[in-house]
């Protein structure tokens, strides 16, 4: 098995390489085909890995080749797969078989389908290298290879310039990001001269006591790294405008896996955050931030995908959460899950969106948008894991996890009410969304579009799954199996949590605010389409004197709220970013006309001219008149002469 | 097999002769002819690689011919793992600059293949070169035909710029024989030897403000050449009215030539004066690296920018150089080839367009992967190379230069990270607006044929190598680099036994 | 006896005076007269010298030197007498023809 | 005077009576044609050269002429010169019909006066060789009364070269005076600690410092230059003033060792203002060979920077130096020579607009000339300026090299620019039709390049075993 480990991020690789060199030579189908095919076989080796990897505790490791040497350090190019990597693999390489699938009926009209299998397989292998990597280098190639990837597919109709704009942006802000990982890579260097991350780890634990100002700067840095990647505040602006690419796109890159490369980041390198609380509650902190950020933006969105982009935020959010609290196999555990019912959503509204010729505003997808019952019921799927409806979704126990493990740590109770509340936002937002899509009393009857199978089934699985992958792990103070953590347990200490008391308690609110949510959001979606046909303001208006109860003024808040981040977004950060680039052009522009022409080429100017004004003079000298001459020639000799007496 | 090295540098000269005398009116036939020496060349060249053993530390090839006894110059050429690098570089790049003018050089093809051959030979002569002298007279014999090149195959304002490539080159060049001279003569008066012979004179002590002063001589050269941040002016004036495979042999070569020069006679040669100048250097790097990101993101004109870029890429290696410790040295190497590969490429590519459209400016171009999705795919590929994306060939140059500067100094380290973020700025932005966005309609868009796919995949194939697996070409790097390295040790340490 | 330096001063006074004509004068024949007067006072100077050594070269040194310089002037002469043929005028300062016309090469 | 003297005057009195002989054919009643003239002139050369090679040296004639290696290579350089004039003077369009018996015989005369001065030791041999060098040029640069220019140059020359021969006498007459012998050894040993043998030894240097356009002396050269048909100006912008410089060098550093090392911080700054003022005006300059003068006066100034070192490399240096001088500027004026047209030469720099391609042989001996002038490796021009910069740097004149060195640099801007314009493609079609060039030119030109070029890859023909 070792030996066959390079296979995993090496099939799909190959699959681009082949597409690449002979794909002018294949017909859709072939290139559909063997992408497909590629992202199978690593699949398949990843199911092997299963069967003999799982049981025994020590990692598989393969090193393929030595990539430099320089000296005595010779960063290799090694494969190390262990449980936390495994789960990774499964879930990326899975899902990215399921989105292959689909995006064979998907992509079938697009004429740029060579490009998009390309840049989909090479993301798969930068992935799954990312994932496998047993060195920062080897981690840090895997994860700007998958930033390109995603730059390239945002970017995929590239003829819109909007849309290549964004995939510029996407790139740029997680290179800022990456700049700082890349920093804390070199910190981590000059101090151990390594970066095989066992020997690394190792060596943090012996040389690096808690505390220690050094390693609070490195994790900072990854952190950062992971920020940008993750879309955590302050760098999240770029995935709302990364919708601008494919659906299934989306599902896999901007949902399932690169956004969430960041929580494995920390994740594995979590010996180093737990030298530092500070940092380790920064992540938190920032995590509860994005949760309520995210969820609350998402309310007031009426394109179908950004209302999803900004579900992801808050739910990547919730899982900075769980790592901030030390609870990483909760986060895992959420990430997997959400890996799931949010691709199953994004799969889902890229079948209604394609279905109903690129409309992506809810309201008239509503209203005039045709679905099939297939879409309706995966959708609804989703959409219940999505806001955690008790018991029976998958997103419930991963939330609940989660949410238990917040509690017990430092200002938990802060911690666990935003979450709580992120929550309680998500079940609203998501469900006006279902609503909005689904229960139109005024639709126009539109001939219902169907979904053809090799589409269906992936929605299919991941539905199932969307419900099913909760089971592995019962919350605390259940009776139920609990596989996930102590499956984990060797990789992670397990997460603590408050007395049973307290947690029946939390777990009941927990519960509680989705199931309220729903309704709230079904009477917001009537609301709303009541007040569709009047502007927002009277609708807001109209709400406070339809029905003055308490949760009514509720939600009027929570829209205030919503605006008021959206206006935040919009003018804020993205003007800042604007600012900044504008004021960069401007510096560079004087650079160019200040010094390099004022200054570097008008003193070379200078220089030429007073070599010409030299010319001019002694040129005038030589006036042809011979007395001139003469005079000049005894002016030499009377020089010469006074030479001696001087 | 020794004397192979001789014929490294006289087999292009006699085919220039050749070509010059025989086929001065015969396009055809000179084309073949040029096109078979270089590949010749290429052959010799690969050839010494395979049997050069890269375990061997110091010189793999030395080759010594008395020449001018009475003063002691000497026909000394000598081959290590840096030199042979570079040979490989040359002789791989001058038949590529070859093909990409195939077609896009409209008149006196003979003499413009006789001038690239003796190119090639006095860059080949400059890489090997181990007495001063010798090297003195191939770093000038290099210039004349570049000139030549420039001020008759280039653009509208050719002759501006050939003269100010020249000027700046020749002024710099000067300076270093000055040095040159002063260091024979007090080499001369220590030890009764008076000799040119780069042996010889590494083991000369000098007197502080001497050495300074004859180490900023050969500094200026090397400076002019790289180009360094204040002298760089006359690179984009340069590059902007070259003809594509003057461009490609500037880029590719005669800028490493100044790399070069410092990493094979600067420092060894002034072990304690570089090590005293190291501080401002470095701090030359980065501003260089800064500046020219900077300037690039404002370049109206591809090669400007491009040449922008070089500077900046430049600044990263004089940056690796004066680190001065394992992994910046050998990135420092390796982002030396890297940059050689990447920007020949890229200007390949303008080329390309140029000979379509006739234009360089960015505001003219624009969705060009519609019709023209080969060169769209090979363009980017060799800027995401240029902006330093993992697994293609400058990351790793520029990852092992800034890991190494790191442990020098953390804030040089983080300023030259923020220009890595500056690349990607300013070549994503190019290449949005040439390649992406609305098709900018014009008839001669065509995509490329199978020479010019051939040429670029060539390069494509280097740069993946060079990302994927340099350990091979670091090999051949590690014993130059440690002789250099111990240099830096031996200096340091006599400074402490001096300070105890 | 006249000691030598007073014939090398007069004949100092001489060389200058040959100089001064030459300086002054803008005529082409009196320029000549000048270089004669110069000649003779190197001539004079010789001479002195010789008679002041007791030995020969002197005086050969003097013969030479009357016989080259006559050499000279006459083909001097000969161009005076063509610039007047050919010019019409035998004037230094007429004869500026040749000299840099200072213009703006390329930058 | 025993044989060996006679043997060793062999190569003079050929001169001589070759000149004498030469007009003689002139006057025979049957009339010579041009071809066979120079044949014979050309032939008498040959056979002065030969009989150069024939010398005993190291050998004196009684303190009247030295033979020695030096002075043995020198001759032969202005033989080589004049019988590269002779033929370049054969198929110069404008003197070919004028080209008689006189015009030929002026030109072994003036050899005979450079052979004369180089091998000269004594200050009235060395004044004789003088004249009889100039007073032949008076009427070759005149030589064609009805071209522009012609006897304007000519007087000037006249007058101009007769106050420096007058200089150069009344310096020799107060040598005489301080120590009564005209052998310039003799000179050397009386030097009393007197003002007199400076003021002499200046005067000389006035004498000769004319005949090299040497700043401030240089005013006349680029007069002279325009006026004279080129294969004269040829004549004495090579070998005329390889001639001089030997006799200079003779002068101070093989005898007046002391003088010399006073005389250094004064050559020093002559170098630098001869540099300076020589490319500058050089720089912007339109007329070709105006251009080259100027130059040539930068030239000078680079030898009084091998001069200046005060250094025995300094003396080879500066004797290399003028050999290659010889050459470069021989090469160059041979070109220009050789492209001139009917009636006139070709005077400003765009009559030459994309000549090089239309005769590439002369092409690239021009770019070759140039390049060696701009001191480019692999030529004599490159050698000689290592060599004396060299010498500068040895004897600690940092300074001096770097001047140097920035002139240098400065030079290269107008070399260049001749020679883009030589390559440069041709406006439009210009009216003359391409002439085949005569075989001699061609021989001639690819033989002085060929001898800068090998000069330049192996110095030690020459560098080796001077005094």
């Amino acid at each position: 098995m070792n030996q066959l480990l390079w296979l995993i991020p090496g099939a799909p690789i190959l699959g681009a390489l082949i597409i690449v060199l002979l794909g002018g030579f294949l017909r859709y189908r072939h290139v559909a085909v063997l992408a497909s095919c590629a992202a199978a076989a690593a699949f398949l080796t990843v199911l092997l890995a299963w069967l003999n990897g799982a049981s025994n505790t020590q990692p598989l490791q393969q090193t393929v080749y030595t990539w430099m040497a320089v000296g005595d350090w010779r960063p290799t190019v090694g494969l190390m797969l262990d449980r936390l990597s495994l789960v990774m693999v499964s879930v990326v390489s899975g899902v990215g078989f399921l989105i292959h699938l689909y995006s064979i009926a998907f992509m079938a009209k697009d004429n740029d389908f060579r490009r998009y299998y390309f840049f989909l397989n090479l993301f798969l292998g930068g992935m799954l290298l990312l994932v496998l990597a047993d060195n920062l280098l080897l981690l840090y190639l895997g994860w700007e290879l998958v930033g390109l990837c995603s730059f390239a597919l945002i970017g995929f109709w590239y003829r819109d310039p909007v849309r290549a704009s964004a995939g510029r942006k996407a790139f740029i802000t997680t290179r800022i990001g990456d700049l700082l990982l890349a920093l804390g890579i070199f910190l981590l260097f000059s101090q151990f001269n390594t970066l095989s991350l066992p020997v690394l780890f190792d060596a943090i634990s012996e040389q690096w006591q808690s505390n220690s100002q050094l390693a609070a700067i490195t994790a900072f840095m990854i952190f950062a790294g992971a920020i940008g990647k993750s879309a955590q505040i302050p760098l999240q602006v770029w995935l709302p405008d990364a919708m601008a690419g494919p659906s299934p796109v989306s599902a896999l890159i901007h949902a399932a896996t690169m956004v969430t490369a960041g929580v494995y980041l920390i994740a594995r390198m979590h010996p180093l955050f737990e030298l530092t609380p500070l940092v380790q509650w920064t992540v938190a902190a920032i995590g509860a931030v994005t949760v309520l950020y995210g969820a609350s933006s998402a309310l007031a969105q009426n394109d179908l995908k950004r209302v999803l982009a900004y579900s992801t935020i808050s739910q990547i959010g919730y899982m900075f959460l769980a790592l901030g609290c030390g609870a990483y196999a909760f986060a895992l555990f959420h990430l997997v899950t959400h890996a799931f019912f949010k691709s199953l959503l994004f799969l889902t509204a890229g079948a209604i969106i394609q279905a109903n010729n690129d409309e992506h505003d809810i309201h008239r997808l509503g209203s005039h948008g045709g679905h099939s019952l297939l879409m309706h019921g995966c959708f609804l799927v989703g959409a219940a894991s999505l806001a955690g409806i008790p018991v029976i979704t998958a997103g419930f126990y991963s939330k609940e996890a989660i949410l238990t493990a917040v509690w017990p740590a430092s200002t938990g109770q802060l911690l666990w009410v935003i979450a709580a509340l992120g929550a309680f936002l998500t079940s609203i937002y998501i469900f006006r969304t279902y609503f909005l899509l689904f229960h139109n009393s005024q639709k126009a009857d539109s001939t219902s579009p169907t979904i053809n199978g090799l589409m269906a089934w992936p929605l299919y699985i991941l539905a199932i799954l969307s419900i099913t992958a909760g089971f592995v792990e019962f919350p605390a103070g259940w009776s139920g199996p609990r596989l996930w953590s102590t499956w984990l347990e060797n990789e992670f200490s397990a997460a603590k949590h408050p007395p049973l008391a307290t947690v029946y308690v939390l777990q009941l609110i927990a519960s509680l605010l989705p199931l309220l949510g729903v309704g709230i959001a079904f009477l917001l979606a009537r609301r709303e389409k009541a007040g569709y046909r009047i502007p927002l303001s009277d609708f807001l208006r109209d709400g406070w004197k339809f029905d003055a109860t308490y949760k009514i003024v509720l939600v009027g808040g929570y829209f205030k709220l919503a605006h008021f981040f959206k206006l935040i977004e919009s003018l804020l950060i993205d003007a800042m970013l604007h600012k900044m680039t504008r004021g960069y052009k401007v510096f560079a522009t004087y650079c160019r006309t200040g010094f390099e022409y004022g200054v570097l080429n008008r003193g070379l100017n200078g220089l030429l001219s007073g070599l010409r004004f030299g010319h001019a003079q002694l040129s005038t000298a030589q006036n042809g008149l011979l007395n001139r001459y003469a005079l000049m020639i005894c002016t030499g000799a009377v020089f010469l002469l006074g030479y001696w007496l001087w | 097999m020794m004397y192979w090295l001789s014929v490294l540098i006289f087999l292009p000269l006699s085919g220039a002769l050749l070509i010059v005398l025989a086929w001065h009116s015969n396009v055809v036939m000179a084309r073949r002819a040029v096109l078979l020496f270089s590949v010749a060349e290429l052959l010799i060249a690969l050839g010494l690689w395979w049997f050069a053993d890269p375990g061997s530390d110091g010189y793999m090839y030395i080759v010594r011919a008395s020449w001018i006894p009475s003063m002691g110059i000497q026909f000394l050429l000598g081959m290590d793992g840096l030199s042979l690098l570079l040979v490989l570089l040359t002789a791989l790049l001058i038949p590529i600059a070859i093909l990409v003018s195939w077609h896009s050089v409209k008149y006196h093809w003979p003499v413009f293949a006789a001038l690239l051959l003796a190119i090639e030979a006095g860059i080949m002569g400059v890489f090997l070169a181990l007495d001063l002298i010798l090297f003195y007279v191939f770093w000038e014999l290099m210039l004349v035909p570049m000139y030549f090149l420039i001020g008759l195959w280039g653009h509208e304002r050719r002759l501006y710029a050939a003269y100010k490539f020249f000027l700046f080159t020749l002024t710099g060049s000067l300076l270093m024989l000055v040095s040159i001279l002063g260091l024979y003569f007090i080499h001369g008066e220590q030890t009764g030897i008076y000799t040119f012979d780069y042996f010889a004179l590494l083991h000369t002590d000098l007197p502080d403000t001497t050495g300074m002063w004859l180490m900023l001589g050969f500094f200026a050269a090397f400076a002019v050449k790289i180009p360094v941040f204040p002298v760089h002016s006359w690179l984009p004036d340069a590059h902007t009215e070259a003809p594509t495979a003057g461009s490609i042999i500037l880029a590719g070569l005669l800028l490493k030539t100044g790399t070069y020069g410092l990493l094979r006679f600067c420092l060894p040669l002034f072990p304690e004066d570089s090590l005293e100048f190291a501080p401002f250097a470095m701090a030359l790097g980065i501003v260089g690296i800064l500046y020219g990101a900077f300037l690039a993101l404002v370049q109206e004109d591809i090669k400007r920018l491009i040449a922008y870029s070089s500077i900046s890429h430049l600044g990263f290696v004089v940056l690796g150089i004066y680190a001065w410790n394992q992994e910046s040295l050998h990135g420092a190497m390796i982002l030396i080839l890297a940059h050689g590969v990447t920007t020949s490429a890229m200007f390949a590519i303008v080329g390309m367009l140029e000979e379509r459209s006739h234009t360089r400016l960015l505001s003219r171009l624009g969705g060009l992967l519609l019709p023209m999705p080969r060169l769209g795919t090979m363009l980017l590929l060799f800027t995401l190379s240029a902006m330093g994306m993992p697994g293609l060939a400058n990351f790793v140059g520029e990852f092992l230069v800034l890991a190494g500067v790191y442990q020098i100094s953390a804030s040089f380290a983080i300023a030259g990270a923020m220009g890595i973020v500056a690349g990607a700025i300013y070549l994503l932005w190019m290449y949005q607006r040439a390649m992406l966005g609305e098709v900018n309609e014009n008839p001669a868009w065509r995509d490329l044929d199978l020479r010019e796919l051939s040429v670029l995949a060539i390069l494509a194939i280097l740069v993946l190598w060079l990302g994927l697996y340099p350990a091979p070409f670091l090999d051949y790097l590690q014993s130059p680099t440690d002789i250099i390295i111990e240099l830096n040790t031996v200096v340091t340490t006599g400074m402490e036994d001096a300070s105890h | 006896m006249i000691p030598l330096s007073h014939s090398l001063i007069i004949a100092a006074l001489l060389f200058s005076l040959g100089l001064l004509i030459i300086l002054v004068r803008r005529e082409l024949l009196f320029i000549l007269m000048g270089l004669e007067v110069m000649f003779n006072g190197a001539a004079l100077t010789a001479i002195a010298a010789g008679q002041y050594w007791k030995n020969a070269d002197g005086q050969i040194l003097t013969i030479f030197l009357t016989v080259v310089t006559a050499a000279e002037l006459a083909i001097a002469l000969i161009l005076v007498w063509l610039a007047f043929e050919h010019l019409n005028t035998t004037r230094a300062d007429k004869l500026n023809l040749l000299k840099d016309n200072i213009d703006r090469g390329p930058p | 005077m025993q044989a060996i003297d006679l043997i060793n005057l062999g190569p003079f009195i050929i001169l001589g009576f070759g000149g004498i002989t030469v007009l003689g054919l002139g006057i025979l009643p049957a009339h010579v044609s041009t071809r066979t003239l120079a044949a014979v002139t050309i032939i008498i050369l040959i056979l002065g050269t030969v009989a150069t090679t024939l010398w005993k040296v190291p050998h004196e004639i009684d303190g009247m002429l030295v033979f020695d290696r030096l002075s043995r290579l020198f001759v032969q350089l202005c033989m080589l010169g004049a019988i590269v004039i002779t033929i370049l003077s054969l198929y110069y369009p404008t003197t070919q019909k004028e080209m008689r018996e006189e015009y030929l015989s002026l030109i072994l005369f003036t050899t005979l006066g450079m052979a004369l001065f180089i091998s000269s030791q004594n200050l009235v041999m060395a004044f004789v060789g003088l004249e009889i060098l100039s007073v032949p040029l008076f009427a070759l640069i005149a030589w064609l009364p009805k071209q522009q220019h012609a006897i304007e140059g000519g007087i000037k020359y006249a007058m101009l070269a007769g106050i420096a021969a007058a200089f150069f006498l009344y310096g020799t007459t107060l040598a005489y005076v301080n120590s009564g012998s005209l052998n310039i050894a003799a000179l050397g040993q009386s030097l009393s600690d007197g003002h007199l043998p400076a003021i002499a030894v200046t005067l000389l240097l006035v004498g000769m410092g004319f005949k090299l356009a040497l700043v401030p002396f240089h005013m006349w050269s680029p007069d002279i230059y325009q006026a004279a048909p080129a294969p004269v100006t040829a004549l004495f912008a090579s070998t005329v003033k390889a001639a001089v410089l030997i006799f200079l060098i003779r002068l101070l550093c093989l005898n007046l060792q002391p003088v010399w090392e006073a005389l250094l911080p004064l050559l020093w700054i002559l170098a630098v203002i001869s540099m300076f003022a020589g490319n500058l005006l050089a720089l912007l300059q339109q007329n070709i060979k105006r251009l080259l003068a100027y130059s040539s006066i930068a030239h000078i100034g680079y030898i009084f920077v091998a001069l200046a070192a005060g250094n025995s490399l300094g003396r080879d240096a500066a004797i290399y130096y003028s050999l290659a001088y010889a050459l470069m500027n021989l090469g160059a004026f041979a070109v220009v020579a050789a492209l001139a047209l009917t009636g006139k030469d070709r005077q400003t720099l765009e009559d030459y607009r994309g000549l090089g391609r239309q005769y590439p042989i002369l092409g690239i001996s021009m770019a070759i000339s140039l390049l060696a002038l701009a001191g480019l490796p692999p030529t004599a021009g490159f050698v000689a300026k290592l060599l004396a910069f060299g010498s500068a740097v040895e004897a600690g004149h940092f300074i001096l090299a770097i001047i140097a060195v920035i002139n240098t640099a400065i030079a290269f801007y107008y070399y260049l620019h001749i020679l883009v314009i030589f390559f440069a493609e041709e406006k439009e079609k210009t009216g003359q039709i391409i002439a085949p060039l005569p075989k001699g030119t061609l021989v001639s030109v690819i033989v002085i390049n060929s001898f800068i070029i090998g000069l330049g890859i192996f110095p030690e023909l020459i560098t080796t075993g001077f005094p």
